[in-house]
C-alpha cells in the first residue's frame, strides 16, 4: 500500500500509486469510460468543485503549444451542492478512491465545502488546489478551515513556481500529504482570433520543471509527496518515484492517448515490492542506461601486470 | 466511445484548401451518422507533436471505408496507421417530416454538411447550400449534383434570406470557429424576428468545431456559451442556437 | 530608438529591439561569423563574467526534452580579468553594442566586476545575472555595488520564477531595466548514462511562461522590461513588444537557425516607428487573425429592416 | 563554418543497426575533412521537433555526393531537403610519417573511422580495426577489404594490446558518449606505463561526440574535462587523451 498522507484522523493509504489527476475524469470519473478501466487505478480526483457554481470564460481557450497546449476554461462547475446531488452516488459506488478537489480560494469558502464533503460517503480525501499567489498565511488558514471540519485526510495541492515555501506552509498547517505541483500559467496568441490569451500549459516538457520540484520539496518536508505534472509514460511515473515522490497524479496524457492512464499504472503496480527489496531503476526496467554502465563495469578487461613489458625496440616518438 | 486503428488508402488534393483521404477502418465505424466525426492521431507519435489529437469530419461512410475531407494540415501518407477515438459527437438532429434543408456555410469550408446532404438527398429532401465568403472557394466539382447551391459574387440579400428561411423546414449554419458568436448570432436573430420569437426546436442550428482536447467533455475546451453546461464535443457540432447565449 | 534602461547617468539607447541573449555568441561575439551580420543587432550580451574562473561541470550536459533540451554546464568561464585580456579589444572592435553579462552571487565580486568593467572600454550597459533564490535584499546589494561602481546603465536578469518579486526589488534599488527572465530549471533523466540531471530548459514552449511574466513584470514596474525566452521567430518578438516589453534578447533558435536572429532583427527594425503611428499589431503582419475579424466586420450583411415582412404562410413549426 | 541546403538521394539500411544516407551537396561540402562532419536538420522544421541538428558522420566524400552513416533514428527518404551546418569540427590529426595506424571501436559504431580509413589507406597507411562489445555487430561489408579487423569473440588480452601498442604509429579509440572516461582513461594509462610517461603527441587520441547543442563553442554542451576549455564541436572529434583529466 501507498501512504499518501501521514498523521490526522485516518491516512490516505492507495493500492496503486497511479492516481488520475484533477478534471481528467471530469464530476463522477466516467469520462473514459469504455476506454478505460479506472480499478487499474489508486484513485482519481475529481473535477474541482466550489461551493458557488463557476461559469465558462468567454473567449479562447486552448491554444497548441509545441508539444503541449494552453487552456483556458476557469473552473466552470455547478456548485458543490449540486455536484453532490449529482455526482455523490456515482462516488460511493467507484471501484477506485475518490479524492474531492476543493478550490480553495478562501477559508470560508473550504470550511463549507469540508463539512458537506465530510458527510458524503465515498469520499477518501480532499485535496486543496491552491491559487498561484497563496501566501504561507493564506495556505494556513485553508488548511486549518478543512482539517477541523472534516475527519478526511488533507492533501494539498502547490503551485509549481513556489513549491517548496507552499508545500512547508502546508505542512506546518498539519497537512497530510502535498501533490506538486499545479500546472503553471502562461500566455500565448490564438491563432485563430490573434488575441492573446492566458492558460494553464500541459505537455511532456512540463516534467522537467515538476521533477525538479518534486526533488526539492521530498528533501524541505516530511509528509509524503504526490507528484503532477508531465508524466506521459510509465518512465516518467518511475522517475518521480525516484526523486522521492509516493505516488503521482497523470492527467493530460489522457488526451492523446486515454488508455496510458491504466498501462502506467499496471507497469508501477509491482513496483512498491521491488523496491523494498532494495532493487536498483533499472532493475524494473531493462535498458536504462545504467545497466549498459555495470555490463561494462564487470567485462573491464583484466588489468595491466603491475610491471611493465621490456620497451620494445624503435617505439615512435 | 471506442478505441479503434485506421489504415490511410489514398490521398487525394481535391483543390488547394482540399484534401480527401481515404480511411480503411474497423466495422465499428461504419455506424457513423452525419455529424460524428473522428478524433485522430498518428499511431507511432513518439514526438508528441502536435500534441492534440486532430478532429478529422468524414464526408462519405461506406462498409470498411470512411472518405475524411479537410484543409491540408500535415503530410499524411497512405499506409500510416492511425489511432481513432470515435464517435466524436451525436448525430446531427433532424426536424420530423423534413423536406427543405437549407445549408449555409460562412468562411469555412462546407465539409461538415456533406455526410449529411448525401444521406438526406437520398430520402428525398431538398438541399439548399449558400456558400458566402471565403465557403466560395470550396470546388463545386465535390459536391452532390442534387444540392442546389447560391453562390454568386454578390452578398446574400434580405429579400433572398426572407425567402429561404420561409423555404425552410430546418437551417443549419456554419463558420470558422473564432467567427461563432458573430455569424450565428445574426441570423438567429433575423430567423428569431422572422418568426416573431418563436423558432421551433432544432429549426436553426449552429455547428460547433472548437478546437478540442478531451472530446469526452471533460476539459472544458470546447465549451459551447449556454446557460446549461454544453460542450461541443459530446452535445455538439450541432447546437440548437435557441441554447446559445450570444453576447 | 529603444531605451532599454531609465535614468542613471547614462540610458542604454538601441537602434533595434533585437538583441543576442547571454552565452549565445560567447565572450568575443564570434561563434557565428559567418553566418549572421551582428551588425544587425540591436546588442548581444556577453557569456557569464565572474571575477574568478568557474570550471565546467562533470557528467552529462544536454539532455532533449520534447521540443527543446536541457543543458548544465555550471557557467564555466576563465575568469574576468582573463576574459578581458582576450577579448575586450573584440568589444571594442564590436559592430554592435556589449553588454556584459555578470553573474551576481554576491555583492563583493559585482563590485569587482563592475570596477573592472567600468573601465573597460566598448562595454555598454551591465547585465546582472541573478540565481534563482535571490531575495530582495540580495537583489538591493548586488544592484547597489553595481551602481556605486560603475557610471554603465545596470540591467538585471530576474528568474522565470520570481519575476514580479525580483523585478521590483531591482528597481527598487536603483537597476535601470529588467530582463524578463532567466531560463527555468528542471531535472531529466539523461538517456545516456541513465542518471537524473539537473539544468535550465530551453525550448519554443518557453514563450508562454515568460510571456505571462513579462505581462505582469510590465504592469508592476517603472523601468524598461526586455523579454528573454522563447522567441523562435519574429512573431514571437512581435507577442513580446505587444505585451509591453521595449526589446527582446534572442538565445538557442541560434542552435536550430544561426540565422534567425538576424531574421528576427531584420523584422523588428521598423517596428519602432509603425508602433509610433498607433498602428495595430496586424497592420505589420498581414495575415494574423484579427484582420480576417475586422475584414468580416465590414462586409456584415445589410441589418435586416426595422419591421418584420409579413408572415409567410405554413410556416414549418 | 557556413550553411548550405542538402538533397537525400538514397537511403539504405545496410543493417539493423546501420542506416546509410547518400546526400547531394553543394560544391562547398566537398572539402570535408576526415574527422568533420554536418549539422543537420530537416528545411521544414515547423515543429521544432527534435529541437536539436544532428551531428551526421560522413563515411565517404566524393564529388558533389557525402554518403553519411548512422544508427536509424528517425524516417528520412529520399527528396528530404536538409539545412546543413559545416564543417563542424577539425580534420583528425595525423602524426607525420604515420605508417601503422591503429583504432579501437568499443561498443560503438566504427563509423567516425570510415572517412580517414579510405583516405590513408590510399596513402600507404596499415589499419588495424579493433572491434569490441556492441562495435562487433558492424557488418564487415562495409570496411575497405584492405583494413585488418580484430573482431573475435574473445576480449582483447593484455599481450596483444602491447603488440599493437608497440607495432602502432598512432592510436584512434572511440566509445559512446557516456563511457568515454571508462574506456579511454584506462587505454591512455596503459599506454602511458608501456611508454613510461613520455607519450608523444597526438600518439593516442579519442574521438568525442557528446550530444551538441551549438555546434561552434560556445554553449558548452560539447567540453571535454581538460585544464584548458577544449570543446568537441571546434577542437574535436579526435582529443589528444595527455589533454585529458580522468577522473
Ligand atoms: C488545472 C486548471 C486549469 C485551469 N485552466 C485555466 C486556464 O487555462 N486559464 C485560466 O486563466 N484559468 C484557468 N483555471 C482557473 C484559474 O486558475 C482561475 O481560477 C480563473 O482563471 C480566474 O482567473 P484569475 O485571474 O482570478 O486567476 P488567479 O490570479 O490565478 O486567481 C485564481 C482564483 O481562483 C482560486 N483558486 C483556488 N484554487 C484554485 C485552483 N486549484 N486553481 C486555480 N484557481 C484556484 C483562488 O482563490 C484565486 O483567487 C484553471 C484552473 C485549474 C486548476
Ligand atoms: C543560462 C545558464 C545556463 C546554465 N546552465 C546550467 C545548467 O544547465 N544546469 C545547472 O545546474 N547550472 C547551470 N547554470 C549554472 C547554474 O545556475 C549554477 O550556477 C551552477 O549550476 C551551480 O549550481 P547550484 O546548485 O549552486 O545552483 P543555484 O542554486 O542556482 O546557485 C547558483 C549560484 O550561481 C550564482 N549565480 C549568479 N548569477 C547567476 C546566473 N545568471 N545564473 C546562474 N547562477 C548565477 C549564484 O550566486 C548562486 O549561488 C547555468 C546558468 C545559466 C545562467
Ligand atoms: C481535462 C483536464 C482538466 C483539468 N482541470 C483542472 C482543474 O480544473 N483544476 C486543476 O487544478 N487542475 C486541472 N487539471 C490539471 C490536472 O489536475 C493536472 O495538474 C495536470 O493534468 C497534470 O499534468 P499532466 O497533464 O502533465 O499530467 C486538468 C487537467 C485536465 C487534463
Ligand atoms: C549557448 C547558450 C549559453 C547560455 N549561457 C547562459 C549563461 O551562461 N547564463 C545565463 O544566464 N543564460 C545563458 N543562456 C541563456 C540565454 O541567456 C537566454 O536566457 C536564453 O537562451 C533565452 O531563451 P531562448 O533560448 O528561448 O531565446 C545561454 C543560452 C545559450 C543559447
Ligand atoms: S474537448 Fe474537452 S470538453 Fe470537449
Ligand atoms: S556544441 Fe556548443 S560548445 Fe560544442
Amino acid at each position: 500500500m501507498v501512504e499518501l498522507t501521514r498523521g490526522g484522523k485516518s491516512p490516505l493509504l492507495l493500492a496503486n500509486p497511479v492516481i488520475a489527476a484533477a478534471g481528467v475524469l471530469g464530476f463522477d470519473g466516467q469520462a473514459y469510460r469504455d476506454l478505460l478501466d479506472i480499478s487499474k487505478l489508486g484513485a482519481w480526483v475529481t473535477s474541482p468543485l466550489s461551493w458557488k457554481p463557476r461559469g465558462v470564460v468567454r473567449g479562447a481557450r486552448l491554444v497548441p503549444l509545441p508539444s503541449g497546449v494552453l487552456l483556458h476554461t476557469g473552473l466552470p462547475n455547478p456548485g458543490l451542492r449540486r455536484v453532490l446531488q449529482r455526482y455523490a452516488p456515482a462516488w460511493q459506488r467507484s471501484p477506485a478512491p475518490v479524492i474531492a478537489h476543493v478550490i480553495a480560494s478562501d477559508p470560508h469558502t473550504v470550511e463549507r465545502c469540508a463539512v458537506a464533503l465530510d458527510e458524503t460517503e465515498g469520499v477518501a480525501a480532499l485535496e486543496l488546489g491552491l491559487h498561484d499567489r497563496a501566501t504561507a498565511e493564506e495556505i494556513a488558514q485553508v488548511v486549518r478551515a478543512a482539517l477541523s471540519h472534516t475527519q478526511r485526510p488533507i492533501l494539498v495541492r502547490v503551485p509549481l513556481y513556489r513549491a517548496v515555501e507552499a508545500a512547508q506552509a502546508a505542512e506546518q498547517a498539519g497537512a497530510g500529504g502535498v501533490v506538486v505541483a499545479g500546472p503553471p500559467r502562461g500566455t500565448a496568441r490564438d491563432p485563430l482570433s490573434g488575441r492573446l490569451v492566458g492558460g494553464r500549459m500541459y505537455g511532456p516538457w512540463l516534467k522537467a520543471q515538476t521533477l525538479r520540484a518534486v526533488g526539492q520539496v521530498v528533501r524541505a518536508v516530511g509528509v509524503p509527496v504526490t507528484a503532477c505534472g508531465g508524466v506521459h509514460a510509465p518512465s516518467d511515473a518511475r522517475d518521480f518515484l525516484d526523486a522521492g515522490a509516493v505516488a503521482v497524479q497523470v492527467g493530460t496524457v489522457a488526451w492523446v492517448q486515454p488508455r496510458m492512464l491504466e498501462i502506467i499504472a499496471r507497469n508501477l503496480g509491482g513496483l512498491e515490492l521491488t523496491r523494498a527489496n532494495g532493487a536498483l531503476a533499472d532493475e524494473w526496467e531493462p535498458g536504462l542506461g545504467q545497466t549498459m554502465l555495470r555490463e561494462r563495469q564487470r567485462r573491464q578487461p583484466p588489468p595491466p601486470p603491475t610491471t611493465p613489458p621490456p620497451k620494445p625496440p624503435d617505439l615512435p616518438r | 466511445m471506442r478505441e479503434t486503428q485506421a489504415l490511410i488508402e489514398r490521398v487525394r488534393r481535391v483543390s488547394a484548401d482540399v484534401l480527401q483521404i481515404d480511411l480503411t477502418v474497423e466495422p465499428a465505424l461504419m455506424h457513423l451518422e452525419p455529424g460524428q466525426s473522428l478524433f485522430v492521431r498518428p499511431v507511432d507519435q513518439a514526438d508528441w507533436q502536435p500534441y492534440l489529437r486532430e478532429q478529422w469530419i468524414p464526408v462519405d461512410v461506406t462498409p470498411g471505408r470512411v472518405v475524411v475531407e479537410g484543409a491540408p494540415t500535415r503530410f499524411y501518407a497512405p499506409g500510416d496507421a492511425l489511432s481513432v477515438l470515435s464517435p466524436v459527437g451525436r448525430a446531427i438532429p433532424l426536424r420530423p417530416k423534413l423536406l427543405h434543408l437549407l445549408l449555409i456555410a460562412e468562411d469555412a469550408l462546407p465539409t461538415p454538411f456533406m455526410h449529411l446532404a448525401r444521406k438526406v438527398i437520398g430520402g428525398g429532401v431538398e438541399v439548399t447550400l449558400v456558400l458566402r465568403g471565403e465557403a466560395r472557394r470550396y470546388p463545386l466539382e465535390l459536391l452532390p449534383p442534387e444540392i442546389e447551391v447560391l453562390h454568386g459574387e454578390a452578398d446574400w440579400r434580405w429579400p433572398e434570406q426572407v425567402e429561404m428561411f420561409t423555404w425552410a423546414d430546418q437551417v443549419l449554419v456554419l463558420a470558422p470557429s473564432y467567427a461563432y458568436m458573430e455569424v450565428y448570432g445574426p441570423i438567429y436573430a433575423t430567423i428569431a424576428q422572422l418568426r416573431q420569437h418563436n423558432v421551433p426546436d432544432d429549426f436553426v442550428s449552429g455547428l460547433f468545431y472548437y478546437p478540442m482536447a478531451c472530446g469526452v467533455g471533460v476539459c472544458g475546451a470546447c465549451l459551447v456559451p449556454a446557460r446549461q453546461r454544453i460542450t461541443a464535443c459530446t452535445d455538439g457540432p450541432a447546437i440548437d442556437l435557441k441554447q446559445v447565449r450570444f453576447p
